[in-house]
């Protein structure tokens, strides 16, 4: 049976979906999805423990036939990174989700929420275990789509919540449409869509104009899905007025999927000495990922919305990624992972607990906040870590991954760069100040209605703060699966990691 | 015949394709009506689907389906198979497309995007 | 050197000055028996140093009227507010 | 622990202070007594030389080295401290005693120090353990007081720093050792021994803290800080020409002074700043002769003058006023006091058999063997000048002269008659038989005191001097005390510096406010665009900007395929 774990991992979420879906009575279809997540987490732990004690890359083809033909499940050293993070988060998202759907949704549609719950985690486990380009694509399609019903669900107390999901329909399927051209185009060029073997025949004709356009394509319906900064505009109204726990879920794995898909693609099809890729596309990412570090940090400060803030928030950690990736360094491509893996942990303590706060008061704004430090100490203690780590102060998690960012862009000797990332991650000092003013130093107004905690609430929130707290006092693991990752893609050269 | 010409020739069906794409991409941009989007989205869809049927034509070659007889010459199956998957994938999301727009249309009356804007405003000045 | 104007001792003031007078002659007669070993020619001069006690003495009264005139403010000055440092 | 405790001099003190406030009254003197006594036993063993050295990150310090003068500041240190406690013994103040011990130690241990880091560490602390005493003080003007005096205590110790910092950088090393005055690090020594030995400009601090401190807090302050500064300029600037002239203004200008102040012992401050010329006045001479004197004179002065204090300190106590416009006929009342007071008067204007004879003399007559003679005539001044604002105005008016008003006193308590007891006969008995202190001095020039020209010569200038002020009285001029402030170099410090930084100050921070409301007024701007940015219409996070999106998609492609012709 263990060998047959990678595509677990994918099919038990995606046969579990239709099953929840049939289940009318009270909690049963959430106990499928607890169900269904937790060991979707477990196969995804196993298989990290399994690449990592065998240290090379577990191929699983699909019906036995052979990789170029057949598709085949890839668990290497990035995959195996990624899927803990993708079912950890999903699966302490549907221990929150017990509440947070009972508040927002009502109960005639929770068996079908669940199934497009289950949907989307599949489809992005999909995306990372795959092997086979063509296939992405189809697993894209799968959690984008539950992803668009999951935020229209909103609008079950947010009208605003259809408009953002056909907004964000639009879009989403604009960039996987673009995606796929990109596809198109490496096929006729290679006449094989398996993501190895792509890789090995495109040097023969990585000089001509249409791989270069192809590459194009596939970058650019990556950014749009990933929200990099001048394409972003789809991701904040739909994370702000989806269900609270489905802007947990997908403000923490949604667009880190399709930054690993793009680091997948780049990095594995591409390679860095892909003609035109560094200098073109990877100035581009390093310019709009600091633009969009800036721009997230700002509108962050500006925002009164919880939810915008940190979904604003999210646009600046992401173009944190994209430096990252620009760098087109082993150490950038590391930071990028570690990245990916800590605002995971970070953005998910902070929706769960905004999400706690949002299902009692309706919309969790800097009102409802108010002087509520008294009220729900643990939840707001809960946000205020998420916001250190956000910055990045030292002992959590975001330290962690802004040091090896800020270390991989003086490796390439980007000096400004490298202070211009310190300087917005300084300046996201002030939203966070901003919350911990309102929630602590400011008294609760008169009429305001009493917020209240039980454990059952903040206990997912804490989860993931003790995680983000525990990988940013004790990081070496992480970090050494994150270079590992990295060196996937850039072989390191000896000695330097 | 001049080169221009002859490229042109040879190639028509990616012009084709690029020139369908421009159409449904204008339709998604220009227009305010949301179902005008997702109309101009599936042209955008159906120049993709052209891109791949197109490049797997092989000279005198069939639709890639069985006729039992073993000496007729197929085009390449590949993208037909792909384009398959690609085509439902449209198919779905047109579906919940519309659907948004019908549920849009109970709870805000207008599918004309400035309308919805200027709705949305309206609340929020009140808020 | 006490020179004690207690009306109870039994010197009174015209006596005292008598005294004073008599230990002044005494320091005079003395200055030309014994010899003093000069290093500056001024100092070689007889009764120098007395002359010079004297009038110093009086310098320093002098100057330290200028010093009351120029020098000495109301007893509170520092006291007042004016941002004492 | 122990061990290191007892090798090094005068930490013994510091560490011993720390119990002083937990024991009660009598059995805190005997144990302060105690300590002293075992701590001078232990410092007078100490041979010449390099003792104990430590290292500290690469910098090799000199914790404990003996100079040829160490010895006799150590020993008076030691004497001082021990007339300090019996001084106080009617005080029950727990802090002043406990603060006058770690002070004294701090000095002593100052005197040891090989390096000037080391030096810089226990020149703080002095600053540090003194502000204590300072601040016992119960007059109003008091706290503000002890904030200049620490000011100025612990900005000499940042110079110091200053100057020790410049010397490592320079790579002569850290160790005391004759310094040239001319480069920067020496002028910083020589401003931070300056600043402690109050030379002219920078003496402020002396008449304007000393007098303010408690009774018993002013006799502890006039012993070690002054001396200690002594000190440290004899073993580096010894000979520099230049002190000569500086010793010179700082011993004749506060004659003027001490003439016209009212409070006795800001009068004692003046006379003190003008013995600290005499010593400065020997060390620029330079000659073993002149330093000699320098170090005698310090000894001798800080006896004479910490009796004189410890006379008027105990006049202030049963008097409540040490105001000469207020005080007469005191010797009725505190006869003793008068004797002691009389024999430190005595001392102060070198009297024949009393100590300021035998030990101002050295540096009198060094000076005239080099022939500086307006510096002799100077110094020759000065003595009538203590004999005017010492022996008349500090002694006579007030114990012997008449009472403006009936003055109420007791003699003063035992612990007081002691000290000063004990002080007077040191000061008589240095007098009368110099030779012990003259076999402690560094050097062995000697200076033949005792020959009948000088003596007498000494006894016409005193004895016309007194004559000077019969005559003045009898006529009716010579002035009577008023009770006016009078300027001093702290003026500098304490109208004309605010006002200036004010002068200057002023229309900086008006532009400053300027600039400041408008770059307030502008981010209020910008928050307003950016607020109307985020609404749901709005580009940043709006729903309706669908439209540009797609735009900016297409933009962005075209980018790309741009920069891949163009790079």
């Amino acid at each position: 049976m263990m060998q047959h774990l990678p595509v677990l991992q994918v099919l038990l979420p995606l046969l579990a979906a239709p099953f929840a879906a049939l289940l009318r009575g009270r909690d049963l279809a959430w106990g499928v999805a607890f169900i269904t997540t937790g060991a979707a987490f477990l196969i995804s732990i196993a298989l990290f423990l399994e690449q990592r004690a065998l240290g090379t890359t577990l191929v699983y083809e699909m019906g036995n036939w052979a990789a170029p033909i057949g598709i085949v499940y890839v668990i290497d050293a990035a995959s195996a990174l990624v899927l803990p993070v993708i079912s950890g988060i999903g699966f302490v998202a549907t221990l929150a989700a017990r509440q947070l759907v009972a508040a927002e949704i009502d109960a005639r549609d929770h068996a079908l929420f669940y199934a497009a719950w289950l949907l989307t985690i599949a489809g992005m486990l999909g995306q990372v275990t795959t092997g086979d380009a063509f296939n992405i694509f189809v697993f894209l399609e799968i959690s984008s789509l539950s992803a668009y019903a999951l935020v229209a669900m909103g609008s079950g107390r947010d009208r605003r919540a259809l408009p953002a999901a056909f907004n964000y329909l639009i879009l989403g399927t604009v960039g996987a449409t673009f995606y796929v051209i990109g596809l198109g185009l490496l096929y006729m060029l290679t006449g094989t869509l398996n993501l190895v073997d792509l890789a090995e025949r495109l040097p023969q004709v990585e000089e001509t104009r249409a791989a270069f356009t192809a590459m194009a394509f596939i970058a650019l319906g990556l950014f749009l899905k990933m929200a990099l900064f001048p394409l972003h505009f789809w991701l904040v109204p739909a994370y702000a007025h989806a269900p609270s726990a489905v802007t947990a879920l997908m403000a923490s794995t949604a667009t880190k999927v399709s930054v690993y898909v793009l680091i997948r693609l780049i990095f594995g099809v591409f390679g860095v000495e892909f003609p035109g890729l560094a200098d073109a596309v990877g100035l581009l990412v390093l310019t709009l990922g600091i633009a969009g570090a800036f721009v997230g940090t700002l509108a962050a400060i500006v925002e009164t919305d919880l939810k915008k803030l940190f979904a604003q928030s999210s646009i600046a950690q992401l173009g944190y990624m994209a430096i990252g990736i620009g760098a087109m360094s082993a150490t950038g491509l590391a930071a990028a992972f570690l990245h990916l893996f800590n605002h995971a942990l970070m953005k998910g303590a902070l929706f769960l607990a905004i999400g706690m706060i949002a299902a009692q008061a309706g919309r969790a704004t800097m009102g409802t906040i108010q002087g509520a430090g008294k009220q729900i100490p643990i939840t707001m203690t809960a946000i205020l870590f998420g916001g250190l780590a956000l910055i990045g102060v030292p002992l959590t998690a975001g330290f962690i991954s802004k040091l090896y960012l800020i270390r991989a862009l003086l490796e390439q000797d980007f000096w400004l760069l490298a202070g211009l990332t310190f300087l917005s991650s300084a300046l996201a000092l002030a939203y966070v100040w901003k919350i911990i003013e309102a929630a602590w130093l400011q008294p609760r107004p008169k009429g305001a209605p009493k917020l209240h905690e039980t454990a059952s609430q903040y206990i997912p929130a804490w989860i993931m703060v003790i995680a983000t707290l525990g990988f940013g006092i004790y990081a070496t693991p992480l970090v050494q699966a994150a270079f590992a990752a990295a060196h996937v893609f850039i072989p390191s050269v000896a000695g330097a990691n | 015949m001049n080169p221009f010409i002859e490229q042109l020739l040879g190639q028509w069906n990616y012009y084709l394709v690029i020139v369908l794409m421009m159409i449904g991409f204008y339709g998604v941009i220009a227009r305010g009506n949301m179902v005008k989007k997702i109309v101009g989205l599936n042209i955008f869809q159906t120049s993709v689907f052209m891109l791949y049927i197109s490049m797997g034509k092989v000279a005198q070659g069939t639709a890639p389906i069985l006729t039992g007889d073993p000496t007729t010459v197929y085009s390449n199956p590949l993208p037909h198979v792909l384009i398959l998957t690609a085509i439902v994938v449209g198919v779905s999301t047109t579906a919940v497309g519309y659907a948004l727009i019908i549920r849009i249309h109970e709870s805000f009356g207008t599918i004309e995007d400035d309308d919805i804007i200027a709705q949305l405003d309206d609340e929020e000045d009140v808020s | 050197m006490a020179k004690s104007k207690n009306p109870k001792s039994k010197l009174t003031p015209a006596l005292g000055l008598r005294l004073l007078a008599a230990v002044a002659g005494l320091l005079v007669l003395a200055e030309i028996l014994v010899h003093r070993h000069a290093y500056f020619a001024l100092e070689a001069m007889p009764l120098f140093f007395a002359g010079f006690g004297f009038l110093a003495f009086l310098a320093i009264i002098l100057g330290s009227r200028l010093v009351a005139k120029l020098a000495t403010r109301p007893v509170d000055y520092y006291d007042t507010p004016e941002g004492d440092a | 622990m122990l061990e290191m405790l007892l090798s090094i001099p005068g930490l013994l003190l510091i560490v011993g202070a720390l119990l002083v406030p937990v024991l009660p009254h009598a059995p805190r003197q005997a144990y302060m007594l105690a300590l002293i006594g075992v701590s001078g036993y232990l410092t007078f063993g100490i041979e010449t030389g390099v003792h104990t050295t430590a290292s500290l990150g690469g910098l090799d310090l000199i914790l404990v080295r003996a100079e040829a003068m160490t010895k006799p500041f150590a020993l008076v240190f030691h004497i001082a401290a021990a007339l300090n406690v019996f001084y106080a013994l009617h005080d029950p103040n727990k802090t002043t005693s406990a603060a006058g011990l770690a002070y004294a130690g701090a000095a002593i241990a100052a005197l040891f120090a090989g390096d000037f880091l080391t030096l810089f560490l226990y020149w703080e602390l002095t600053a540090i353990t003194s502000v204590f005493l300072v601040l016992a003080g119960t007059s109003a003007r008091t706290m503000n007081a002890a904030m200049r005096y620490l000011l100025m205590q612990v900005g000499s110790g940042v110079v110091l720093l200053a100057g020790a910092g410049l010397l490592w950088r320079d790579g002569t090393g850290l160790t005391i050792q004759a310094v040239d005055a001319l480069t920067p690090a020496g002028l910083c020594l020589l401003l931070a021994f300056g600043i402690k030995a109050a030379f002219p400009l920078v003496n402020g601090w002396l008449q304007d803290a000393y007098p303010e401190a408690s009774v018993t807090g002013t006799v502890m302050l006039s012993a070690f800080t002054t001396k200690l500064a002594i000190y440290m300029l004899a073993l580096c600037f010894a000979g520099f020409t230049p002190l000569i002239y500086i010793g010179a203004v700082m011993a004749v200008l506060p004659v003027f002074f001490a003439a016209v102040e009212n409070d006795l012992r800001r009068v004692l401050a003046y006379s003190l700043n003008n013995q600290l010329g005499f010593m400065v006045i020997g060390i620029g001479v330079g000659t073993q002769l002149a330093l000699n004197g320098t170090v005698a004179h310090a000894f001798a002065s800080t006896i004479y003058q910490g009796l004189l204090f410890m006379a008027l300190g105990a006049v202030l106590h049963r008097t409540g006023t040490a105001k000469a416009s207020q005080l007469g006929a005191l010797a009725k009342s505190m006869p003793l006091t008068a004797i002691f007071c009389t024999v430190g008067a005595l001392s102060i204007i070198s009297f024949p058999l009393f100590s300021g004879f035998v030990t101002k003399s050295l540096t009198l007559g060094a000076v005239a063997k080099e022939g500086y003679f307006f510096v002799w005539l100077a110094m020759v001044f000065v003595t009538v000048g203590a004999v005017q604002h010492i022996f008349v105005k500090a002694v006579y008016l007030p114990f012997f002269g008449p009472a403006p008003k009936r003055v109420k006193a007791k003699e003063a308590p035992l612990g007081m008659l002691l000290a000063m007891g004990a002080a007077a006969a040191l000061c008589l008995g240095i007098g009368v038989y110099p030779e012990p202190l003259y076999a402690l001095l560094p050097y062995d020039a000697r200076y033949e005191v005792w020959k009948a020209g000088y003596v007498l010569g000494e006894l016409q200038l005193l004895f016309f001097a007194g004559l000077g002020f019969v005559f003045l009285s009898l006529r009716g001029v010579y002035p009577t005390a008023m009770d006016t402030t009078v300027l001093n170099t702290d003026y500098l410090f304490r109208r004309t510096l605010p006002r200036a930084t004010m002068a200057i100050a002023g229309p900086v921070l008006r532009v400053w406010f300027v600039v400041l409301a408008a770059l307030k007024r502008s981010v209020l701007q910008m928050l307003k665009i950016s607020e109307q940015a985020s609404r749901e219409s709005g580009l940043v996070s709006g729903i309706a900007s669908i439209g540009s999106a797609a735009g900016i998609f297409l933009a962005m492609f075209a980018l790309m395929l741009i920069l891949r012709q163009v790079m």
